[in-house]
């Protein structure tokens, strides 16, 4: 119940917000903290209810949403999902924050939209069915789209319809391959359902693995952003309000490696061992070619913008890596990334604030009017740049060596080894981390060091309370999880070494397999959602799924038969002979003569009709006589 | 492993000194500054020294055992195979850094608080100060790669702060990026040895399966079977003994750390920081943190002959090299790094070729001389408000009287005259490089000799050079610069003379072989730790192992040595003093007029940094610009993504055409579609063949015998219409219908001309043998279209002779 | 008697002269009278194989056919004249916009 | 196709009075002829004398006049003189149904097609008055002009030629009766009942249609 009462209540505060008056602009403001506010406390009691070592979904709720097509709104979170839904709902309340003063036309339309984007987020972290999933990953990108479009600035328009098309053609081809996901298993298991968990539960071909996983993998990789899919994240960030950029920086670029761990992988586990060397070896040119470009840029945004490729670029290499360690540190590098970049963001965005440009010539020497700004700016840097003892090492570090170890057998097991030069690959990958280090101190001397040369930098105030309240929790969140990762990585290891091992089931059971339809594996260990034998008739969906409440619900689906399609007999078509008809001008058989009626007899019948009610006068084929 | 003192207080107290000056700093008075900042100091002092006592309660001298206090604080990083622990622990070695540490760190920043008195931003200074020793500390305590690695890069973090303190100015004047870039520059070259230094990490967790001190040395102990020597060939080059690979790797993050060969060049523009930075991070401390990491991996380096050859190579190279640029250097505290740099090489050359303790003496007596030249030199510039051209000073002794007996007394410490600290700690790594045996290299000892005496006389004379241009001979100075010449207070004085003091005397601690098997106290106190690689190497790699040569035993041939070191830096010494007496001399000016050539390299720094910049940054530059502009925004956005775009815009147009709003346009297209249909659709059939007695082979003339009944049959393969077909026959060629027979007589072409039938077979006889044409008339009732067929026909006569057929087969007249 | 073929000819090339008629002309007038030839077209081709049959269904159909073509002209005519009142023309070429 | 833009002699001028003329000149034989068959004697007569096939020769006539009047009535540039073309191409055709016997068709054809719309039309050709200059450029879209053209002859001769190869199909014997308004009742409100109601209720919607769309625009005149 604790996620659907996390989902409602930015949908409730959205209504709320939008149903005020639209002059009082500070009340809808405040009306936005409350709600994002609540929705983070409520969150929190996520963490206190985890059980720890259950590797399985917790908190999970079904009930059947559209019962013909078998589509449960089925939610769950997992060690995996854990953490960034806590991401969200922590930048919820810092960007609505960061906006007091810096959006101050259309507010209400902003919150509403800001508090759908955020339900939409911890909807698709959440979602445990296919067809829910992709319903809030389209949802996601209209508050987006009105966030950039409408409060952006520049090319606004050309940046959020860029936005919207490249997602929206990378989740189309994802679509196609959910709809053929969900045919070829009900026509396998004659069981029709989205639901994942049912679906993770039986093997692809390989042919098929490998074309599913691609669709999968070109949504996913467009919405990293991977490195030739790329070119929208830069225009996207510039264009975007401060609260746009941190949103998306912070939440919406995990979907895409969220999205590969959750969907894609489990469910191609072949496809995932095919496409892994290239993957990887798209992730780390991201990750030099993110570096790299970052450094060139004029623009603070996009060159903020520019790190992310790069270090987006980590988390792929360290889920491609494919063994404990490298998947738990994608998943932290996750986390680091969002709160460094989301820091990021607001410091420029503060900025812009003060100065309305990010151009980095503008800026200089702002550290002797700005000590304090500085000050935080700079361990938000430092936590980006990976330094040991705050955040972004801990996860590179983990990266780093599981893509290091990753030939010393896959999920620590004796899987073929997907990714040659796997040590390659890291050591460039590290290259990546002095790279890192370039771009953000030339950002930060850009920004901070130096005389101040503008005239207009002499007399910019110093962070507001209200600033040092925004970057607070990041900060602390940037030490805590540096110095003690220890709560949130205990909480990852169960989830992440069930994700690893069922990884191993299935590829060993998808090696080979070469029949188009799925197969199912009864061996998965998901007692939860034990399918019907193969043997039984086709029983309904017996996911006895339990409600929070333990009350075990289980959602009856209609049986679709599949019709018995008939082969046509051919019948041969049997030649008539044409009765020949005499040619000539010969004029047909005259008719027999009708005996003629005389007039008398004409009014009698009449007469007689018309007491009948039938209508007096004879019509008739031929007309008489 | 005793748990008895918890050794995290240490470097948390310094921490916490610096974040309570970071953050609350700026509000308070200088006095809680400065009180807060140097009492956590002195507080981390006094904390090492109780744990010196209990070391030293734990060291057993003659058997070379040792007690190690271990802290294993909390669980850092764990993730399925990776455990990592954040655990401290100290040994001997570490004992002796955590005293260099915190003792001199004590002495400056009691220092500092004078250099610094009249500075704005006191706080911030004092926090960094504070962070730099909490980091050095936590380098130096850890108990694993990676706590040391956080150190490693939580100094290389300080050293970006300090040397971007006054990050507004060039040089301690005039406004500019000047030090900024050096802090960026400072950080960057770190960053590149860190790389190596982690990739070293991974390849010794790979192997190892942990990065504990403990572990590792436990895999060294293995020996061949060992994990550390399997072979290993990174990257495809050729197979290596991994232990080599890693221990490259490290090797090159220490000299990105140390400011060795390849990655000196941040070191002398590190001196852009304040002159306090300068002597404790980069002459005592930080910079050492290299050689403690070789020397705490001893039993991972003794295990590769062949890159101790290389370590202890690089080290003499960059002594030789870095002495000969100090010759030329004007700047005060320039002359001072590259001594720095020079020292550093030989601490690399000992530990080199496995004189670790001797490596570490050197690092413990140039922590004091060295740091006791950066202060006197901070003392000159602070008296002479940021003057540090040399050339123009003078004649100080007389103003600066303390400072220029501490001074003069480390100039001869470092130049390596006895009885000081200087001469024995140089001399012994001198002795232990010629002496010991490196089967990898066996050409290494004598070379690295050479280059070592010619390092020293460059030393002794730069040195002396610095000490009688700044304080001897008549002052340089205008007469109102001297006027403001004021003696450092107590502050800067007391650290001086302590100093001196230690590098007068310590050189005790350190005696020759030659006084005696045990003389050598440091040697004994670091031999637990030291000497376990040498033990392991014996194990894993018999008699390939680094030795010290039987020459070790001859004390007439270590008293030979001595000597020779002795006259070289007496002779530096003396040239020096009496070129430089007087101030800056013509003999010199006409001497580098001869060698205007070789002046001119040595004065700019072989032009090193210029190189790099032509290699390294301007390549990096423009490759990004190229990859920004070409790659992302054309080739990407503009092809692919706006392409695609403009390809669809432009289709959307071609169609627009079409649409002209005008009814009778769309009439013309509606009858031209219709035309079209019609054309289509209503084609007369136009497949017609005949097909006899049911013989495939079209074209071929038919075989047929007299009087036989020949069925023709003219159905279409495919008629699934039924179409309204009529035919007509002519079988016997001669024109006339044949089939149908006409029912009544009916004369006239006409009649013939009219009779069609619908049955598509018709049979005949053929009366006479020969060959017949078929001809066939179809007529499309529906499309009014007609169509003709031909089929030609042998008739044979059975019973005629057989007649040998050569071709003779005459058309038409058949053969009765 | 007259044969069928001659009425269904002339029925043709009445047919294609009113098409003639509505894609030359540029007068919505004479568009809408040649579509009336079409029609008449169409009528006379009903009634000849009405009557080549016998029966009166085609004269009944094209009855409707001429209800309608009334139908139809007055609509046209009423469109004709709403546009003629706005745009004061009724060339077909310049109504070819929705909005003017 | 420069037929139209040429001046053409006097009776172009004076459009009005050559059309009426010609009209006239049809009414008068067409009175006469179709008085002569509506008497059941002289179509009986017709039948059984197949040596002066009638029939036919009306058809042959009011066919040419048909063609003719068509033709006029596309060419001619007034629209006055087109729509009264076209009346007379209606009685022309109103023949043509007299000799395939359809005679209430033929009546219709005069009294509704002739009577009604063409007033309608000659209401809005009046109402909307003189267009003439509108037929401006015959060689605008030259190019579509050409295509349709060619398109409408290659149809036409497809379809011309098929029908005139068309084997003279026996038309069926039909008794006197056939054609005439009691057996057009007949089958109209039996057989054709539901289209009949149908067709009403269209000539319904088309009057309010009608009235509808000329309504909005009497509006606009009050505004303008």
């Amino acid at each position: 119940m604790l996620l659907i009462a996390i989902l409602a209540i930015p949908l409730v505060g959205a209504i709320a917000v939008a149903l005020m008056p639209r002059k009082d602009e500070q009340g809808a403001r405040h009306m936005g903290m409350v709600f994002t506010l609540l929705t983070f406390f409520v969150s929190l009691a996520l963490i206190a209810g985890f059980k720890i070592s259950d590797p399985g979904m917790q908190f999970e709720f079904s009930v059947p949403w559209v019962r013909s097509l078998g589509i449960n709104f089925h939610v769950g979170i997992d060690g995996i999902s854990l953490w960034l839904v806590l991401l969200a709902t922590l930048l919820g309340p810092i960007v609505m924050l960061s906006t007091y003063k810096a959006i101050d036309t259309r507010v209400k339309e902003f919150v509403a939209s800001l508090l759908i984007l955020e339900m939409a987020m911890i909807g698709a972290l959440v979602s445990l069915d296919l067809f829910v999933f992709y319903v809030f990953w389209e949802i996601m990108l209209v508050p987006m789209y009105l966030m950039i479009g409408v409060w952006g600035h520049g090319a606004k328009i050309y940046a959020a319809l860029k936005f919207v098309l490249y997602t929206l053609v990378g989740s189309l081809v994802m679509l196609v391959a959910i709809i053929y996901v969900y045919v070829s298993h009900g026509a396998a298991t004659g069981f029709y359902t989205f639901d994942y968990m049912v679906l993770t539960q039986s093997v692809w071909g390989e042919q098929a693995q490998i074309f599913l996983f691609l669709a999968f993998a070109i949504a996913f990789a467009i919405k990293v952003p991977m490195f030739p899919l790329h070119t929208w994240l830069p225009d996207a960030h510039t264009q975007a309000p401060t609260a746009g950029s941190v949103i998306l920086a912070g939440v919406l670029l995990k979907m895409g490696t969220y999205g590969f761990i959750r969907f894609a992988i489990p469910l191609f586990p072949y496809g995932a061992a095919v496409w892994a060397p290239y993957i990887s070896g798209l992730a780390v040119i991201g990750i030099i070619y993110g570096a790299l470009v970052a450094y060139a840029q004029k623009d603070a945004k996009k060159l903020v913008a520019y790190s992310s490729v790069s270090h987006l670029g980590f988390v792929m290499l360290g889920l491609m890596a494919m063994n404990e360690a490298g998947v738990t540190g994608s998943l932290y590098q996750m986390l680091n990334h969002g709160i460094s970049t989301g820091g990021l963001f607001l410091a420029i965005g503060m900025l812009y604030e003060r100065r309305h440009t990010h151009e980095l010539d503008q800026f200089g020497g702002l550290w002797r009017r700005m000590p304090v700004f500085a000050g935080m700016f700079m361990i938000i840097m430092l936590s980006s740049a990976g330094l040991p003892g705050l955040n972004g090492f801990v996860g590179e570090f983990l990266i780093l060596v599981g893509a290091f170890t990753h030939h010393q057998g896959v999920a620590g097991t004796d899987l073929p080894i997907f990714i040659w030069h796997s040590r390659l690959m890291a050591g460039i990958a590290a290259i990546g981390v002095v790279l890192g280090a370039v771009y953000l101190l030339h950002l930060y001397q850009k920004l901070m060091f130096g005389p101040i040369t503008q005239p207009k930098n002499a007399d910019l105030d110093d962070a507001s309370w209200r600033e040092i309240l925004t970057f607070a929790p990041l900060i602390v969140l940037i030490f805590a999880m540096g110095i003690y990762p220890k709560p949130f990585l205990e909480r990852m290891e169960p989830a992440v070494k069930l994700f690893l091992k069922e990884y191993k089931v299935k590829y060993k059971a998808s090696e080979g397999y070469t029949g188009q339809q799925p197969k199912q594996l009864a061996s998965l260990s998901r007692s939860k959602y034990a399918l019907p034998a193969l043997s039984a008739p086709r029983a309904g969906i017996v996911a006895k799924t339990t409600m929070a409440g333990g009350k075990a619900v289980s959602p009856k689906v209609p049986k679709i038969v599949r019709p018995k399609i008939v082969p046509p007999k051919v019948v041969r078509p049997k030649i008539v002979r044409p009765k020949v008809r005499p040619r000539g001008g010969a004029a047909p058989a005259p008719r027999t003569p009708r005996k003629r009626i005389s007039p008398e007899d004409m009014r009698r019948i009449r007469r007689q009709m018309q007491q009948r009610g039938r209508p007096p006068g004879r019509g008739g084929r031929g007309g008489a006589g | 492993m005793k748990e008895s003192f918890p050794l995290i207080w240490i470097p948390l107290l310094p921490l916490l000194g610096a974040a309570f000056n970071l953050l609350l700093g700026r509000k308070l008075s200088r006095r809680w500054v400065h009180t807060v900042a140097v009492g956590t100091v002195f507080g981390s002092l006094v904390m090492t020294l109780f744990v010196l006592r209990q070391l030293y309660a734990g060291w057993d001298s003659h058997h070379h055992t040792m007690v190690t206090l271990h802290h294993a604080v909390f669980d850092w990083i764990n993730a399925g195979a990776v455990q990592i622990k954040f655990g401290l622990m100290a040994d001997t070695l570490t004992g002796v850094m955590l005293f260099i540490v915190t003792f001199v760190g004590a002495l400056i920043h009691l220092y500092s608080t004078g250099y610094m008195d009249h500075e704005r931003d006191y706080a911030r200074f004092f926090g960094y100060l504070n962070l730099f020793m909490g980091a050095m500390l936590l380098l130096v305590l850890g108990d694993n790669l990676v706590v040391l690695f956080l150190g490693w890069e939580g100094v290389g973090l300080c050293s970006y702060l300090l040397i971007g303190f006054w990050y507004d100015k060039s040089g301690t004047q005039k406004l500019g990026l000047e030090n900024a870039n050096a802090g960026r520059k400072a950080f960057i070259v770190n960053r590149i040895g860190d790389l190596a230094f982690i990739i070293g990490m991974f390849i010794l967790f790979a192997a190892v399966g942990s990065l504990d001190f403990a572990d590792l040395s436990a895999a060294a102990a293995q020996g061949p079977q060992g994990p550390l020597m399997s072979s290993y060939a990174p990257f495809g080059f050729g197979p290596f003994s991994l232990a080599g690979v890693a221990a490259l790797f490290l090797f090159i993050g220490a000299t990105g750390k140390s400011a060795q060969i390849p990655l000196y060049v941040w070191l002398p523009d590190a001196m852009a920081g304040p002159t306090p930075v300068s002597a404790l991070i980069h002459a005592a401390t930080m910079v050492t943190a290299g050689v403690y990491m070789v020397a705490r991996m001893n039993f991972l380096y003794m295990l590769t002959p062949s890159v101790m050859a290389v370590v202890a190579l690089v080290g003499a190279l960059t002594a030789f090299v870095a002495a000969t640029i100090g010759l030329a250097q004007n700047d005060i505290k320039k002359v001072l790094a590259y001594s720095t740099v020079s020292q550093l090489g030989y601490m690399f050359m000992g530990v080199g070729v496995g004189a670790y303790a001797a490596g570490i003496f050197h690092v413990f007596t140039h922590a004091f001389f060295k740091a006791c030249l950066f202060l006197g030199a901070g003392a000159v510039i602070h008296a002479l408000h940021h003057e540090q051209d040399i050339r123009r000073m003078g004649g100080l002794k007389s103003s600066l009287s303390v400072t220029r007996l501490t001074f003069l007394v480390a100039t001869i410490a470092i130049a390596g005259i006895p009885p000081l600290s200087g001469f024995f700690s140089k001399d012994e790594i001198l002795w232990k490089a010629i002496s010991t045996a490196n089967p990898a290299a066996p050409w290494l000892g004598p070379v690295i000799y050479v280059l070592g005496m010619a390092g020293a006389i460059c030393t002794a004379f730069y040195m002396f050079r610095l000490y009688t241009l700044t304080f001897e001979g008549k002052c340089r100075l205008s007469a109102e610069e001297q006027a403001k010449i004021h003696p450092p207070d107590w502050r800067m004085a007391t650290p001086l003379v302590v100093l001196a003091f230690g590098a007068l005397v310590l050189g005790v601690l350190g005696l020759p072989g030659l006084f005696g098997e045990h003389a050598n106290f440091f040697h004994n106190w670091l031999a637990p730790t030291v000497d376990q690689g040498a033990k392991f190497a014996a194990l894993a790699i018999p008699g390939a192992h680094v030795t010290p040569a039987i020459l070790s035993k001859s004390h007439g041939a270590e008293g030979g040595l001595m000597a020779l070191s002795f006259a070289i830096a007496l002779l530096g010494s003396v040239i020096a003093w009496r070129v430089y007496n007087k101030g800056p001399s013509v003999w010199a000016r006409n001497l580098t007029d001869r060698f205007r050539g070789p002046y001119n390299a040595i004065y700019n720094k072989y032009f090193v940094d210029e190189f790099y910049f032509l290699v390294v940054i301007w390549p990096f530059k423009k490759i990004a610009w190229l990859l920004w502009k070409v790659v992302d925004a054309l080739i990407i956005d503009l092809l692919c993504v706006r392409g695609s775009a403009r390809i669809v815009d432009l289709m959307g147009r071609l169609v627009r055409q079409f649409q002209t709003g005008s009814v009778q346009h769309y009439l013309a297209g509606l009858l031209v579609g219709v035309g079209v249909i019609l054309y289509v659709v209503a084609q007369p059939p136009d497949d017609f063949r005949i097909r006899a007695n049911s013989i495939k082979a079209a074209g071929a003339p038919l075989k047929v015998l007299v009087g036989e009944r020949v069925f023709f049959d003219a159905r279409r393969p495919v008629d699934k219409a039924m179409r309204a077909l009529e035919y007509k026959w002519d079988f016997d060629g001669d024109g006339k219908v044949d089939e149908p027979q006409a029912p009544t007589q009916q004369k006239g072409q006409k009649e013939q001309a009219q009779r069609w039938s619908k049955r598509q077979m018709a049979n005949f006889i053929y009366k006479k043998p020969g060959r017949y044409r078929v001809v066939m008339d179809v007529r499309d009732t529906r499309w009014h279209t007609q169509a003709r067929e031909t089929q030609v026909i042998d008739v044979i006569d059975p019973n005629a002779p057989k007649v040998p057929v050569s071709g003779s087969s005459t058309h038409g007249k058949g053969v009765h | 008697m007259v044969p069928t073929g001659y009425v269904l000819v002339l029925a043709a090339v009445l047919f294609l002269l009113g098409l003639v008629g509505v894609v030359l002309r540029r007068n919505v007038i004479i568009v809408m009278m040649s579509v009336e030839l079409m029609l008449n077209g169409v009528n006379m081709t009903l009634i000849g194989f009405a009557r080549a049959r016998g029966e009166m269904f085609g004269q009944a159909f094209s009855f409707m056919i001429i209800a309608l073509a009334a139908a139809e002209a007055a609509v046209g005519l009423a469109i004709l004249v709403a546009i003629f009142r706005t745009r004061r023309t009724v060339n077909v070429d310049e109504i070819s916009l929705m909005r003017h | 196709m420069d037929l139209l833009s040429q001046k053409t002699p006097l009776s172009q001028r004076r459009p009005f009075i050559s059309s009426l003329m010609a009209t006239i000149a049809l009414l008068v034989p067409w009175l006469a002829t179709s008085v002569a068959w509506a008497t059941p004697q002289a179509a009986a007569a017709a039948k059984t004398a197949p040596a002066f096939n009638g029939a036919l020769w009306t058809f042959y006539i009011f066919g040419a006049l048909t063609i003719a009047g068509a033709l006029l009535t596309i060419t001619r540039r007034n629209p006055v003189t087109a729509a009264l073309w076209l009346v007379f191409t209606l009685f022309a055709t109103a023949g043509v149904y007299l000799s395939l016997h359809a005679t209430f068709m033929a009546a219709i054809q005069v009294l509704v097609y002739a009577g009604a719309i063409m007033v309608l039309f000659m209401f809005v050709v009046m109402m909307v008055g003189n267009t003439e200059r509108q037929e401006f450029g015959i060689m605008r879209g030259l190019f579509s002009k050409v295509v349709a053209l060619g398109a409408i002859a290659l149809l036409g001769w497809r379809l011309i030629s098929l029908l005139m190869r068309q084997a003279p199909a026996k038309a069926a014997m039909v008794s006197d009766g056939y054609g005439s308004v009691h057996s057009m009742g007949g089958v109209l409100f039996r057989e054709y009942l539901f289209p009949f109601e149908a067709i009403s209720v269209l000539l319904l919607v088309a009057i309010v249609g009608a009235v509808v769309i000329s309504r909005r625009s009497t509006e606009e005149k009050e505004e303008v």
